[in-house]
């Protein structure tokens, strides 16, 4: 094998152009479309087909979640206070098939986010343009009027509200243009239409993908994608233990290969020298978290939560999700990679604390408390930990499993949701605005698909929301949110337990490689490359 | 004296013949250890409890000191942590010990195994035995049930059905619906070959001496179908084992912490490379435990078997 | 044998009819919302309820049972417009997650599966019948006791520790297998053996083992016969003796078994088929599982359905054919 | 000229949980070329032992002492192979137990053919002597389908397929009517004149043995207790046993002593 | 007076072809006969001429294609429930093939005491002593009760048979060459056993036999069958000594007899 065993360099190094990067994953990707897929990984992974007015920046750390300008000029024009937006576009800009990328292509892809039966990824086009109520995508209903194309480079956007994140919510691969009357029913699921670096050659579903170089883009229009490698071939459905194998041996192709982070069996397997030489490690910038009922006596009492947030051991919460490898001890709601996170524990391990606690609210002897999660083993670890962690205040935990296909059901119903539920939260993008309002605004519960668990309706948080939401500048607005976090924590809603990290071994012959803190801790597929291309 | 003579009427056929059963598995070492062993699984399951006050680790208490959590949560020392503290080790990750969750484990695991590979065999021979002998509607009918049950997606059903009842007795649950699903199985097999004794002439004579239905099924052909009933009863439990290991992997089974066999081989399944101790101990376990009831079967049946000529 | 045909195939609708209902109604009753999994994260009622309008979940339970077996028959119809699409029959609709006509993918993955499934079932026939015949025929010998050892040893190991650990060992260790793939058979037939080795190599080992000792049980049973002295008197050849007059009483009850054991594996091997990442209709039906895709999961219940019911038919007609003393009564 | 058949001093033994059982002892006797020896005895006296223990086909458990010699070669602890070469071709018998004799899964045609192409030569007329109507149709059966009387005839014909030298018949007549039980008798005396077939011929029938037998033995609880020319066994019995035998036979042209009403 | 009446019995046989074609093939054809109390009647005949196939219709082990069957007086051509379990009671069989006829799993004991378990009769004494009782009447060492099936020879496994339909006391006893497999001291002994019991219970045999010095010897009246029918029936001494029927002179013809001669010098000596 000729790039087996001694590495070529660390994963670090600048790659060269050519060669085929190989991708192993567990499952395929839900929708090639990106109006309907919505995740961490396939937000990565549209970003080397898809184009759109703006992105996320390319590098490690905070340079991951910098918003910069991709098709578009620059990072869009204000106007009315934040309530309209305006866009110009770069020239010579083409799609796969040739077809120019015009004003009325971005306007025609960010209609499709309407469509009842498309639109199903993020939800901030309906949330923040001052659409028609009753407007339902392009295809039944036409041209979308809140937009503007005044010529072929100029769009303009209409809010509903002032927004200054907009720039971010664009960033977002749910608006990618297309040419105009293109994708109805599920065509791009099969056949997308490519604005990137690369188009789809072949996609056997829950096999194997294969992306080829896209002629018709122009690296002079692009100052973010490196784009080193001429191909990409994913392969779907491989189990985790295998995947991991095979990362560690890297025979083969699988010099060339990048995978998902590994299992906590096999950290101690990374330890040896030269593998731990193509390893990266850091955050996925979610945090995991435990939710309080707030409605369900007793933890509608503060001080019952407050004691069970000063009860839980992080350490054996920690060491169940694998380990200080593959967790960091969670402290406050927002996760470090966050602009304007404060780093402060309000909680501490406290066990004294937690029964003098328990003792004011008259509950000394303890209670009974339902747990749902799911039984996932790393959920299931957690669940115990925190169980074997309660016992100690007496407090008497059930766990309650519920199967993973129907979770986020029953813990966002709040009729079927118990006391308390493990789960976790990832923002859409690196900022407070994604984090702490979907979670805490008590205007937000819902009969179902809650998000806001502990099922929190406090006024002075609420009109706090509002107030950020209304700030212009993005960073006062961050700042903001830093000082909320710890506003909410003082009511305890939910128990932050980790920040999970991820351990990534690439192959020998990687290059370029970094963790993206915009999408999960993931590689940057547009900057990852191979040091030695083979022909 | 009388007493005697009463006690010999009353015991019948079975006390010359159990004893005689009894005296000859006695001088089979075979036999002996396999009951020894089954009888220490009995007692370790029983009490458990005291094990765990002996070792001083319940089987849900972490011991975070006992494993590496910089390393994933390997157990320290070989073996997987086998030390005078931990007498089979701990659980990586969490540093569970060992040996309090087979004896724990023991309980579950084998009340379910056993209780549904009893209750399958029931069914499975009951109903088999009818279908094959009766051939007619009842055959039909019966056989239509075994394709329903049979071709039913048991396990989405459990799922749903499972996930949607209260916590309550899962172990009881767990244990009818597996042998609601899992009798087909056996029965189709039993009543195969129900079919090709019916026609046997020893059946026809004992037709003829007056034996009733159940008294041909059950005495006459039952006894005939041995070989194969052992074989899939004793294997039964191995896969019954591992059914619920894969239905609590799903979240239907038995609710963790409660520690069974099954999940614990189940969760061992990743450590293998690193820490294979993990999924030995159990397994040995499982294994000692099949192979102490196979010989046991056999041995039983070579005892009964034997008659004048052991 | 027309009449009897006729009432099993009657027999076998009707079951497929009531395992369909049946499943429909656990779905509509007790299944969760698959509108909510679709809906993500941030989700509004009212996405939910659109969701559910799309996909035609907020029809009552009689309409969309109909519906779904109507397009089996006769195709149907799915969304309005400019997005209408034409479902043509055999059609069990479209995946709530991919939008990939169920159809399609059912047979695109069919042939994994059933590769999966004949080669593993050759492998266990030979090895579980020539070793049950052989600690048979050597009763109480160390081969005999050996070999049932390892038989009881194989079925108390786990499907899903078997792979890996014969991957670990195999290819890790080793390196004398590549990682498992599922390799097409025009990429050449070394290839593909390769990559379907281990797969078949551990869903035969659990089948093996209880096959192994059901053959032998049964063979010794078979060998105290007394026509079996008779086959002896002959001077047959031993193969002979052995194939012709012990196998085949031996085997009736396998026959039965395997009837079943093959028949539900056809509907996806589940475990072996995640572990190794063979893209066949048992990975189909985990993935859709825990999707809660339930268009895909009708499939593959009905597929795994129409197997099971089929191959108990076909049980029925070989026992018959197996056995000369079954036949005179089989109406 | 040797003798086809050699037996001396067979003993056959039996372990129970009540010590070894001998069921034969020490029984001698040769069978000739083109010479019948018929074996009469007690029921349970060890005559199908013995002749199992020619054809090397006891049951498990069971050991020999003693020589069974055929043609010269010693057959008792001869190898499988040795025995398999012998069996079917060279010697053949038929058993006691028609119907549990023949395996029910294969029709008698099959069964009977088998043999046949196991050794080749003999011939296959066979099936047609034994006195089976409808030959052809009836191959096509299953052991199930025949009467008592018509299993003893495809055992018989089975035996005799490959004109075996040494032909052990163990009760082969007992289920036929005397005219069928005349025509197979006829069937085997015109065999071993032609091919010089021995015959250990085993029955109750003591008319049967006088008509067939050259020489008798007669056995009682595992001994033999007589051994001579049919003539000296029947006309001039020197055991005590043998004489009750010969006693014993119900005579056709006693009438039946009127005692019931 | 009549215990059993058989009328117009008709069994045929339906073989399928490779095809599924079908057969017929008459086994029994039209028989009629009564068997009265206490008497032993005797059917006799060609090999394969359906004499076990009308014992399994009598028996009501085989239902017949035709015909009705009479016992005591009552029709149980399709007895179920309480009356076959009477009938059951009442009517015993030896089968021709001993070892088929016994369960190859059951001990002797076992299979000696499975029609009192089956009819729900409790003997004096213990049911194993009376299977005991029972072993030594047929000339049966009691010692082997715990013995299995195959451990017994041929004229052994016969007197099980016997045993077992001897083990309720029966009215009517059907005896398919029952006694074939014995020696004729043996034989001597059972058919006494037989006769003694005819004579002390009442018992009515039907006794198919292929010896005919046998059925001389037992039977009151004898039936000859020939391709299914019958051909002759009569008292033994009519159809012994002034055979109607051609096939019952031919049967007559070929009994084997012993040379004459020998038999005067034997008696000679004595
Ligand atoms: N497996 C066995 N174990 C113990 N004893 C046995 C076994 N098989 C046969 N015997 C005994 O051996 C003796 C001889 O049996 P064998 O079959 O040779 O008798 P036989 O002379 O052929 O009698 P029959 O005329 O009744 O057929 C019998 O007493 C029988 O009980
Ligand atoms: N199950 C069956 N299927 C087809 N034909 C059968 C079946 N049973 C018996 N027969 C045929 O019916 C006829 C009568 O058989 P039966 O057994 O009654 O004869 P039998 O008079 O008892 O003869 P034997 O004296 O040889 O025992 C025979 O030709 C036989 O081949
Ligand atoms: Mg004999
Ligand atoms: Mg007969």
């Amino acid at each position: 094998a000729p790039n087996s065993g001694t590495g070529t360099g660390s994963p670090a190094a600048a790659p060269a152009t050519g060669g085929t990067v190989h991708v192993l994953a567990k499952a395929d990707f839900s929708h090639l479309d990106p109006v309907r897929g919505f995740d961490g990984g396939v937000n990565n992974f549209y970003r080397l087909i898809y184009r759109g007015l703006t992105m996320f920046g390319a590098g490690p750390g905070a340079e991951g979640t910098k918003i910069v300008p991709d098709l578009a000029t620059d990072t869009g024009t204000p106007s009315d206070g934040g309530k309209t937006w305006t866009f110009t576009l770069k020239d010579n800009l083409f799609f796969e098939d040739g077809t120019p990328i015009t004003s009325e292509a971005v306007k025609f892809g960010f209609s499709r986010t309407f469509d009842p039966e498309a639109g199903i990824g993020s939800p901030y086009g309906k949330l923040l343009l001052d659409a028609p109520k009753d407007y339902q995508g392009p295809y039944l209903d036409g041209d979308l009027d809140t937009i503007e194309t005044p010529d072929d480079k100029t769009v303009v956007f209409h809010l509903k509200k002032p927004f200054a994140d907009f720039p971010s919510a664009l960033a977002l691969a749910n608006f990618t243009p297309f040419p105009k009357g293109t994708g109805a029913g599920a065509a791009f699921d099969t056949k997308p239409i490519a604005s990137g670096p690369y188009k789809v050659a072949s996609h056997q579903r829950g096999s194997s993908l294969k992306l080829v170089r896209n002629p018709q883009w122009k690296p002079e229009t692009d100052s973010v994608r490196a784009a080193k490698p001429d191909a990409f071939e994913w392969t779907f459905g491989l189990d985790p233990a295998t995947i991991d194998e095979r990362m560690l041996a890297g025979q083969g192709t699988d010099a060339d290969a990048i995978g998902p982070s590994i299992q906590a069996a096999t950290v101690a397997r990374v330890q040896q020298p030269q593998i731990k030489q193509r390893t990266l490690s850091g955050l996925n910038g979610c945090t995991t978290y435990m939710s309080l009922n707030t409605t369900k006596k007793p933890l509608d009492d503060v001080r019952v939560r407050q004691a069970i947030n000063h009860a839980i051991n992080k350490d054996t919460v920690v060491a169940g999700m694998g380990g200080s490898a593959l967790a960091a001890k969670g402290t406050s709601i927002q996760p470090p990679t966050i602009a304007g996170r404060v780093d402060y524990d309000p909680y501490p391990y406290n066990v004294e604390q937690a029964r003098k606690l328990l003792a004011e609210a008259g509950l000394a002897d303890g209670f009974s408390l339902t747990l749902d999660t799911r039984p996932d083993p790393k959920m299931a670890a957690v669940a115990v930990a925190i169980q074997d962690a309660l016992k100690q205040v007496k407090i008497d935990l059930k766990i309650n499993n519920i199967d993973t296909s129907t979770f986020y059901e029953v813990i966002g119903t709040p009729a079927q949701q118990h006391d308390a539920a493990v789960t976790g939260w990832c923002p859409d993008w690196a900022s407070g605005a994604t984090f702490l309002p979907p979670l805490f605004d008590g205007r937000n519960i819902t009969a179902k698909g809650n998000a806001n668990l502990a099922q929190i309706d406090d006024k002075a948080i609420n009109e706090r929301i509002d107030e950020i939401a209304a700030m212009t500048d993005v960073n006062e607005a961050n700042a903001a949110y830093g000082e909320l976090d710890k506003e909410v924590m003082k009511q305890a809603p939910i128990v932050p337990l980790a920040y999970e990290k991820l351990i990534l071994v690439v192959g020998s012959n990687i290059a370029g490689a970094y963790q993206s803190s915009s999408f999960s801790g993931g590689i940057d597929l547009i900057s990852v490359g191979l040091a030695k291309p083979t022909k | 004296m009388t007493v005697a003579a009463h006690s010999q009427q009353v015991a019948g056929a079975p006390a010359t013949s159990g004893r005689r059963v009894a005296g000859a598995l006695l001088h089979d070492k075979a036999a002996v250890l396999s009951s020894a062993f089954l009888a220490l699984i009995v007692l370790m399951a029983i009490c458990a409890p005291l094990i765990s006050l002996i070792t001083g680790h319940g089987p849900n208490d972490f011991d975070t000191a006992a494993v590496d959590t910089d390393l994933g949560g390997v157990p320290h020392g070989p073996l997987g942590g086998i030390s005078a503290q931990h007498l089979l080790g701990v659980e990586p990750q969490n540093g569970r010990d060992i040996l309090a969750r087979i004896a724990y484990g023991a309980r579950v695991s084998l009340v379910i195994a056993l209780a549904a590979t009893a209750l399958t065999t029931l069914l499975g021979v009951v109903l088999g035995l009818l279908a094959g002998f009766y051939q007619g509607w009842a055959d039909q009918v019966i056989c239509r049930v075994m394709d329903f049950l049979m071709a039913f997606p048991a396990l989405i059903f459990m799922i749903a059905i499972l996930s949607s009842l209260p916590q309550g007795n899962r172990p009881v649950l767990l244990v009818v619906v597996i042998s609601v699903f899992g009798w087909p199985y056996l029965a189709r097999v039993v009543r195969g070959q129900t079919m090709t004794l019916v026609n046997r002439e020893f059946v026809e004579a004992a037709r003829a001496s007056g034996a009733s239905t159940g008294a041909l099924v059950f005495k006459e052909i039952l006894p005939n179908l041995r070989s194969s009933l052992i074989v899939m009863t004793t294997l039964a439990v191995p896969g019954y084992v591992g059914t619920e290991a894969g239905l609590s992997f799903l979240g239907v089974g038995v609710v963790p912490p409660t520690p069974s066999w099954g999940q614990m081989i189940a969760s061992s399944v990743g450590w293998y490379a690193v820490d294979p101790m993990y999924f030995a101990i159990p397994g040995t376990f499982l294994f000692l435990t099949v192979l102490s009831l196979t010989v046991l079967g056999d041995r039983l049946r070579a005892a009964f078997d034997s008659g004048e000529a052991a | 044998m027309a009449r009897y045909l006729a009432g099993r195939a009657a027999g076998v609708v009707l079951i497929l009819f009531l395992v369909c209902l049946f499943t429909f109604i656990i779905f509509f009753t007790l299944s969760p919302d698959p509108a909510v999994m679709i809906c993500g994260k941030t989700c509004t009622p009212e996405r939910i309820d659109q969701i559910r309008d799309v996909l035609g979940l907020d029809e009552p339970f009689l309409a969309q049972f109909s519906g779904f077996l109507a397009g089996i028959f006769a195709g149907r119809d799915y969304g309005a417009g400019a997005n209408l699409v034409h479902c043509a029959a055999p059609c069990l609709g479209y995946s709530f997650q991919t939008n990939q006509s169920v159809w399609d993918m059912v047979v695109e993955r069919l042939p994994v599966s059933a590769t999966v499934a004949i080669g593993a079932a050759v492998l266990w026939l030979f090895l579980g019948i020539v070793a049950g015949l052989l600690s048979a025929v050597k009763e109480g010998t160390w081969w005999d006791r050996t070999a049932m050892g390892l038989a009881l040893g194989g079925s108390s190991i786990p499907n899903y520790v078997l792979a890996l650990a014969l991957q670990y060992v195999l290819v890790v260790e080793l390196q004398v297998l590549p990682f498992p793939q599922a390799v097409p058979f025009s990429d050449g037939p070394a290839l593909w053996f390769q990559s379907y080795l281990m797969p078949w190599l551990v869903l035969a080992t659990g089948y093996a083992c209880l096959y192994a000792r059901l053959t032998r049980a049964n063979v010794i049973d078979t060998l105290a016969e007394n026509f079996m002295r008779t086959a002896r008197s002959k001077g047959l050849s031993p193969a002979l003796t052995m194939r012709r007059h012990a196998l085949r009483p031996a085997l009736t009850p396998i026959a039965t078994i395997f009837g079943m054991d093959f028949a539900a594996l056809l509907g996806g091997a589940l475990i072996t088929e995640t572990v190794f990442g063979l893209n066949g209709v048992g990975k189909m039906a985990a993935d859709s599982i825990a999707k809660n895709d339930q268009p895909v999961i009708m499939a593959v219940t009905l597929l795994a359905a129409f197997f099971v019911v089929i191959g108990n038919v076909v049980v029925d007609l070989v026992y018959t054919r197996l056995d000369p003393r079954v036949r005179i009564t089989a109406r | 000229m040797s003798k086809l058949l050699v037996v001396e001093d067979l003993n056959v033994t039996f372990p129970t949980t009540r010590g070894p059982v001998d069921v034969v002892k020490d029984v001698s006797f040769t069978v000739g070329r083109d010479e019948t020896v018929g074996i009469v005895g007690e029921s349970g006296s060890g005559k199908s032992m013995t002749s199992l223990a020619i054809m090397g086909l006891l049951p498990e458990g069971a050991t020999t002492r003693g020589s069974i010699r055929l043609d010269g070669a010693e057959v008792l602890g001869a190898s499988a192979r040795e025995l398999r070469r012998l069996r079917g071709d060279r010697m053949s018998m038929i058993f006691q137990d028609p119907l549990s004799s023949l395996n029910p899964y294969y029709t008698v045609g099959l069964q009977i053919e088998e043999l046949y192409r196991a050794h080749r030569g003999g011939s296959r007329a066979a099936a047609r002597e034994v006195g089976l109507p409808d030959p052809e149709r009836r191959a096509r059966h299953y052991p199930h389908q025949f009467s008592g009387g018509q299993r003893q005839r495809i055992m018989i014909a089975m035996a005799l397929v490959c004109s075996p030298s040494l032909l052990i018949a163990d009760e082969p007549t007992t289920a036929l009517d005397v005219t069928v039980q005349a025509q197979i008798l006829r069937l085997l005396a015109d065999l071993r004149g032609q091919s010089g077939m021995g015959m250990v011929f085993i029955t109750h029938d003591l008319a049967v043995i006088s008509s067939i037998a050259t020489r008798v033995l007669v056995m009682r609880r595992g001994e033999q207790v007589e051994y001579g020319t049919a003539e000296q066994v029947f006309a001039e019995p020197r055991h005590d046993y043998t004489r009750m035998l010969l006693d014993s036979i119900p005579r056709i042209d006693d009438p039946l002593d009127e005692v019931s009403a | 007076m009549t215990l059993l009446r058989a009328k117009d019995l008709t069994k045929r046989f339906v073989a399928r072809g490779p095809l599924g074609a079908k057969a017929g093939f008459t086994a029994v054809d039209r028989v009629c006969f009564d068997v009265r109390l206490g008497e032993t009647l005797a059917v006799v005949g060609e090999s394969g001429s359906g004499k076990s196939t009308t014992a399994r219709m009598i028996a009501k082990l085989l239902e017949p294609s035709e015909g009705t069957l009479e016992f005591e007086g009552e029709d149980v051509t399709h007895a179920k429930g309480a009356a076959l379990a009477r009938f059951r009671g009442n009517v015993q069989v030896v089968f021709q093939d001993p070892f088929s006829s016994l369960n190859p799993r059951h001990t002797v004991e076992r299979i000696l005491m499975a029609p009192l378990v089956y009819q729900g009769i409790a003997p004096n004494g213990s049911r194993r002593a009376h299977a005991k009782e029972l072993m030594e009447r047929v000339g049966l060492n009691p010692d082997h009760s715990l013995r299995y099936p195959v451990q017994f020879s041929g004229g052994q496994a016969q007197r099980i048979g016997i045993a077992r339909a001897l083990a309720v006391n029966p009215k009517l006893v059907i005896c398919d060459e029952a006694v074939s497999a014995l020696d004729v001291s043996v034989q001597a002994q059972v058919i006494e056993l037989l006769r003694r019991l005819q004579r002390e219970s009442g018992f009515s045999y039907v006794f198919i036999a292929h010896d005919l010095a046998v059925v001389r010897q037992i039977a009151q009246r004898v039936a000859v069958m020939s391709e299914g029918r019958i051909v002759e029936l009569g008292t033994t001494g009519q159809v012994f000594d002034d055979p109607q029927d051609e096939y019952t002179r031919t049967l007559l013809a070929a009994i084997p007899r012993i040379d004459p001669e020998w038999e005067r010098r034997r008696r000679e000596r004595a």
